[in-house]
């Protein structure tokens, strides 16, 4: 059976890709940044997945405005990086894993979650800097299969917090019914606080984000009861992100253990942080 | 310019408002498309359909403007970009400053609300 | 509030359709099928609703192999009649209900929905032959306006019966809601039973067809709880179309009454019925 | 011809096969590519990107071996529209027999199974 080795809460804001892609990271702006990383990419570099299951949103790039599904996932074989309006990534394009995917949308869809699916699906920086802050230097080709989750958080009404907790759990439970030997990791990605337009641009809400990380792990329910509006208001327009962390933590067991976390502001207009836990096993 | 309400939510009634002003800002994902629209701007706005009031917003790059009329910051930031414009511009725009004082506000650890 | 005043369930067959579009329900092959709706459209020419609700699949036109969703609705102001690959059908264009589609949208979302919102649909046999059923000569324009809502048959895995029959009970709810004075009908379309492909092409089976015409009226949950191999085997493949018919059902009021119901064997490859109810109100 | 199985289940595993036989079906509910299509079968094949054996299946229409391929019903009928076939006519492919004994078989009651 599959099993569930890690989780990783990361931002995935462009800048934070860009700077990798331009050699920038030991300047000032970024170097605290990437010096947050570092104890996390060791750890994860030791244990590389077979399979990330990855939990981001997409930007106006692959989903378009004639069809906004509230959940989807990637069914194919491979992923191109998508041009978002300044020309692709320089990272290698991701492969897929089409058996755990078609494996997913079976028990999923039976479980009552309303999944689109996607056999063909540019990836956006949703899911390459995610990819990229896992492993800086993957060279010809990513490390892991991916497997992409898609949640509509740009718009409204995107699904409740609760509603993303609940995936979770259902996306869990159907990775470790997953009759092959194989090891999964899961990616909760975007956030934290951040509002990009409007008179409320620039928000950072320190405190909120702090209370996040930290119930992320130990009161996950407590995030879920939160409502649209509270994380539009703590959070800002886009920290609305956030939810899609909650789908990773429900994937991953009651049983689980932080082993790094950051938090730095800003990366470009955002509050960015990362937080990695290690599945214990036994949900 | 206009000024921006506190925030703007991407709902089903401003996306199908902004229909338009987004597909145009979408289309701009293909290179071919960029190349077109920055050798006659208006003529791309008439062919993808906008209103007088759309297009006058994409011509004058009134920011604030474009979301009134419906369209995502996450559309209408391709169009920033295309013009060498980063997200601390249009945070400016947003907020009457410069980009270097929204930059700086960031820096200093973002701004607060409530 | 908003009311729903008449639930249809009605076979969508291209052939039906045809048959109106070039003038041949008189003919001997077709006479009886639709001497067989004249009652029903009797009663509902004197009902006339605001909108009508259509829970409907495309077939291979609007929704491609890229993208797709189990649940979608459209929410635009207008959808073109679709090019299936023989030119468009001489029909009117349908007029939507965008405020009605957004208040929908919010609510079933909410309630743990995972729509797909469709600002552009091109509606194909699956909606428009259904309007020609309820009204056959509209003239310039459909009597009502239309919010679609498209259900994935076609590729496997299709939402349970049991998903679907939840999804209409709150639909049902998310009408009735809907703070305005406004008459809608729902209508659920597709079957009966039928398979185009295979060695099983042709397949009829007129014993379930009969019990599931009899059981959606009084027995639904009976029906919601057979699963996708059940719809297979006794229906056909493309029988499973019936799954929609619990969506109309579960969103009318537990009091209701037959009007009317009609049963033929065969238009083209397909048993194709028609029943009609009335919402008595009072859910 | 290939013989037809009981049952194709269009699932996730045949949508990925047939990606590239039902994607060319799917363009033919575009005028210009149902005249581009009948101009040179062959080329538009190619410029699909089918295998081998899925463009032999097409210009041989043979009707089992698309799904055999992973192609849906649903696709492929709009080839045979093209080709001014019915369903009726399928059916006959799919269960040996001509469109005229399929048809009869239907307003006899349709085919009975288990
Ligand atoms: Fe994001
Ligand atoms: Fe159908």
């Amino acid at each position: 059976m599959a099993e569930i080795i890690w989780g990783l809460a990361t931002s995935h804001v462009p800048s934070i890709g860009a700077a990798m892609d331009h050699g920038k990271t030991a300047d000032p702006y970024w170097k605290p940044l990437f010096d947050g990383y570092g104890p996390a990419r060791a750890w994860m570099a030791e244990r590389t997945p077979d399979v990330a299951v990855i939990i981001y949103n997409d930007h106006a790039n692959a989903v378009g405005l004639d069809l906004v599904p509230t959940f989807g996932i990637g069914t194919a074989a491979s992923y191109e990086v998508a041009d978002e309006g300044w020309g692709r990534r320089p990272v290698p394009h991701v492969t897929g894993s089409p058996e755990l995917s078609a494996h997913l949308v079976g028990e999923l869809v039976d479980a009552g979650f309303d999944l689109a699916t996607f056999h063909r699906l540019d990836v956006d920086h949703g899911l390459t800097v995610p990819l990229s802050v896992y492993c800086p230097d993957p060279g010809e080709s990513w490390p892991c299969a991916v497997v992409p989750v898609l949640v509509n958080v740009i718009q409204y009404p995107q699904p409740t917090a609760a509603r993303c907790y609940a995936l979770g759990r259902a996306l869990g439970a159907a990775i470790r019914s997953f009759p092959r030997d194989m090891k999964v990791a899961v990616f909760g990605t975007g956030g934290m606080s951040h509002q990009l337009a409007g008179a409320r641009a620039g928000l950072i809400n320190s405190a909120f984000d702090r209370m996040f990380l930290q119930s992320i792990e130990s009161e996950p329910e407590k995030l879920a009861a939160l409502t649209r509006e509270d994380y539009i208001r703590e959070a800002g327009t886009e920290g609305m992100e956030l939810i899609m962390w909650l789908v990773m933590r429900g994937a991953l067991s009651d049983r689980i253990a932080r082993v790094h976390d950051t938090y730095h502001v800003p990366a470009s207009n955002t509050a960015a942080a990362l937080a990695l836990f290690e599945d214990l096993g036994g949900s | 310019m206009t000024e921006a309400r506190d925030n703007y939510l991407n709902d089903l009634t401003a996306t199908r408002r902004g229909y338009a002003i987004n597909r145009l800002c979408a289309s701009l994902t293909d290179p071919d498309n960029r190349r077109r629209f920055t050798a006659d701007e208006a003529a791309y706005c008439d062919a993808h359909g906008l209103s007088p009031e759309q297009k006058r917003a994409i011509l004058d790059r009134d920011w604030t403007g474009m979301l009134d009329l419906g369209a995502s910051i996450f559309y209408t930031f391709k169009l920033a970009v295309l013009d060498g414009k980063s997200m601390q511009h249009l945070g400016g725009v947003f907020t009457g400053m410069s980009a270097e004082e929204f930059t700086a506000a960031l820096r200093a650890g973002g701004r607060r609300f409530g």
